[in-house]
């Protein structure tokens, strides 16, 4: 029997070459797989196309790999608050693709379950249309093509030795339809539990659409924009 | 401002939050109205800030501010979230603006020649919600005003927009013209910085 | 505040015409919503186009209205063990639209989600290809619209009066797609929970989904195939 | 029949079993090779039959059997579901068939002028899985061969079939014609039912 358990990021990530696409998921820096990004921050590996809806924040998560020059390209939806790609793309280092969110995120679930093209509204009558097929339904839309990588790293709050996983709170966002999307999915856990410790009902990602898991360790968890109740 | 945009707000109803200026509807919303806010980044349910004891990192809305949710919440992931408002799910989504015109178009994602940051998920919010309204002050920093006959900025989405509220009033867009459907106190037509053909 | 929650069948379907779309959940006789077919059947309306993966199985279900001739047009994927719409089949009372499981899931998602069409490769090369549009990308694929309805009638194991909802085991399968897909969507639970009794990660259907809800009662929970393990 | 297809499935691997024949694979797979077993209607993980106890009415197989599930199964919608398989995420499906032909093409699911019972999930099933795997008797009841040069009934799939698997030996279909992988125990070339122009 083949576990799909590493022992770490390290073991996990034994094969990542220059020139790979690179799925991570997270918002900001909400459900970022710490562990591999600075993983791959250690191997040095370079000419990554990363897929993230941010690319890193405030100097953290993939923000790591964009301070390396790591990243040469980069497909988001949102560059605010990371100062590190805007620098690098406005010198022309890095070439970014913005893409509207929603679509960003319906083009990886078109990967993940093979579905090779669809049309949205979002974007219609903006830049974003340029270049692409439109065709009018009850309203006008683009036609979008599925986004898929050859890597994605995600971090799930639980997940057992077969992949199933569970997230907590909105730490979900772009990493199930990733952990879909992603030719070899590698999962970081808070923590690894036992095969059925995750209700069969209640699990967010099934074990089939990842290949590999470890237990993560020494998170961050920042948190980017503290906002309390007042007294 | 904010009182406008709550007092279009049916009880029960749900609503999506921008970034920026809508973010202060949220604030005040009466909770007995029961309004259900949804956040793209995968939350329906919102409700007000944590404290220090509560406060959890994987539990923020799309500005990327801490938050907490009331009984009944869920959450989910984006293109579930993003469903709710293309999908049509979502009564009320209230945006910022940069411009807006008569024809309902709005541009709030980018200046040519200034600093990028990105649509995020605007593209997708002003298509969808049953009723899309975009808050924004009248005027810029600049004194230009900010409603147009048509945009001169690139667009986020294109004849999209129903209500527009401003610190001086609260308008249609109607195709060629905006419709003045009120006037804040003591503001007369004549300040409203549009052209009198652009006005109904 | 106005409340979702009805005292039973009769109260939530209050506004059902005749020549009405209705989408209906389940698999064969698994997670089928009884009582609102049950009620259907008592209303006697007329001309229904039914939207489910089977039309009832074995004499129940949706076969229910099939006996009283109250379906005029059915789109589903599978009708063996369904006498009843066989026969009214081949008598051409009933017009039948086949469509791959698959694509029939994926069309009601599209509905609901707001996807206007996509492109898929089941049935390329079949009959089902027959008048549709063709395109290759890695394979050859057709397109589809989105499938939607006037009214979706589903079952869940639990919901509460927002309308958040929890399936049990397969009783799920196309029930959270035909309720974001159905302009009005009624929910018969079997149990009637408290807001937040369904933890908020764990919830398989958002609220705003839902239009209207209501305790179920007299439940068959028939099973079609009993198998067992041997002694 | 049954062994040979499960001699083609690895370790560990993920398996979708159509409805009739198939199912005779999943009471014969030993549990030491850990396969993962799909049903589209929404469950991964089914292992066997459950008891009169344990026995449960929302605990179905795609062909509405009532099973068991194992530790670290899970439950999904019939989208997530079907995105499995035409996503590229299971190993291997396996389906019974009417006709299979040297293109690999398949065909499961009608027989113009008889009982239509609807394509259920099959022509999705075809697409998608890394190996689909043809399970059928060698000839019909009326002995009329199921591995012809060209399906004549109409078609479940085009071009999809990677192995062949029937009561006689295991083929692949190699496009003008067969490959004999395999014979059962002393079956021959002529006993085939197949015109030699069409076996490599």
């Amino acid at each position: 029997m083949k576990s799909k358990v590493y022992e770490n990021a390290a073991a996990a990530l034994f094969d990542l070459q220059d020139d790979i696409s690179l799925m991570s998921g997270g918002f900001g820096l909400c459900g970022v797989p710490e562990n591999s990004i600075k993983e791959i921050r250690r191997q040095g590996i370079k000419g990554i196309h990363a897929i993230s809806n941010n690319i890193g924040n405030s100097g953290r998560g993939l923000a790591w790999l964009l301070k390396e020059r790591q990243i040469s390209a980069a497909t988001c939806s949102y560059v605010g608050g990371n100062p590190d790609l805007e620098e690098q793309m406005l010198a022309g280092e890095i070439d970014v693709t913005l893409v509207p969110q929603g679509t960003f995120s319906e083009r990886i679930r078109a990967a993940g379950v093979g579905v090779r093209g669809f049309y949205t509204p979002a974007g219609y009558g903006t830049l974003v249309a340029e270049g692409k097929e439109e065709r009018h339904f009850d309203v006008p839309c683009i036609f979008e093509l599925p986004l898929s990588a050859d890597f994605a790293i995600i971090k799930a709050e639980k997940g057992d030795s077969f992949g199933n996983l569970w997230f907590k709170e909105t730490a979900r966002n772009f990493s199930p339809l990733m952990a879909m999307a992603g030719k070899v999915t590698v999962v970081e856990v808070e923590e690894l539990v036992e095969l059925g410790d995750i209700q069969p009902e209640n699990v967010h990602v099934a074990g089939v659409f990842v290949q590999r898991i470890y237990q993560g360790k020494d998170y961050e968890n920042a948190i980017e924009i503290p906002k309390f109740a007042e007294k | 401002m904010v009182d406008e945009v709550i007092a279009m707000l049916d009880d029960d109803s749900s609503l999506n939050l921008g970034i920026g200026i809508p973010t202060l509807v949220a604030e005040r919303i009466p909770s007995r109205k029961n309004i259900w806010i949804h956040s793209e980044n995968g939350v329906l349910g919102v409700s007000g800030r944590p404290t220090e004891e509560s406060v959890s990192p994987t539990l923020i809305n799309a500005g990327k501010e801490t938050i907490s949710v009331k009984p009944g919440a869920s959450y989910f992931d984006s293109s579930t979230s993003f469903g709710m408002i293309r999908g049509g799910h979502i009564d009320v989504c209230v945006l910022g603006g940069m411009q807006v015109d008569a024809e309902g178009s709005l541009a709030n994602w980018m200046i040519p020649g200034k600093k990028v940051t990105g649509m995020g998920g605007a593209m997708d919010l002003v298509h969808g919600a049953k009723m899309i309204i975009v808050m924004l002050t009248h005027f810029s920093k600049k004194g230009d005003v900010k409603l147009l006959h048509r945009c001169t900025l690139p667009l986020t989405g294109k004849k999209v927009v129903h209500k527009i509220v401003t610190d001086l009033g609260v308008f249609t867009p109607m195709g060629d013209k905006f419709r003045i459907d009120k006037l804040a106190d003591g503001v007369t037509r004549g300040q409203l910085g549009l052209a009198e053909e652009w006005i109904l």
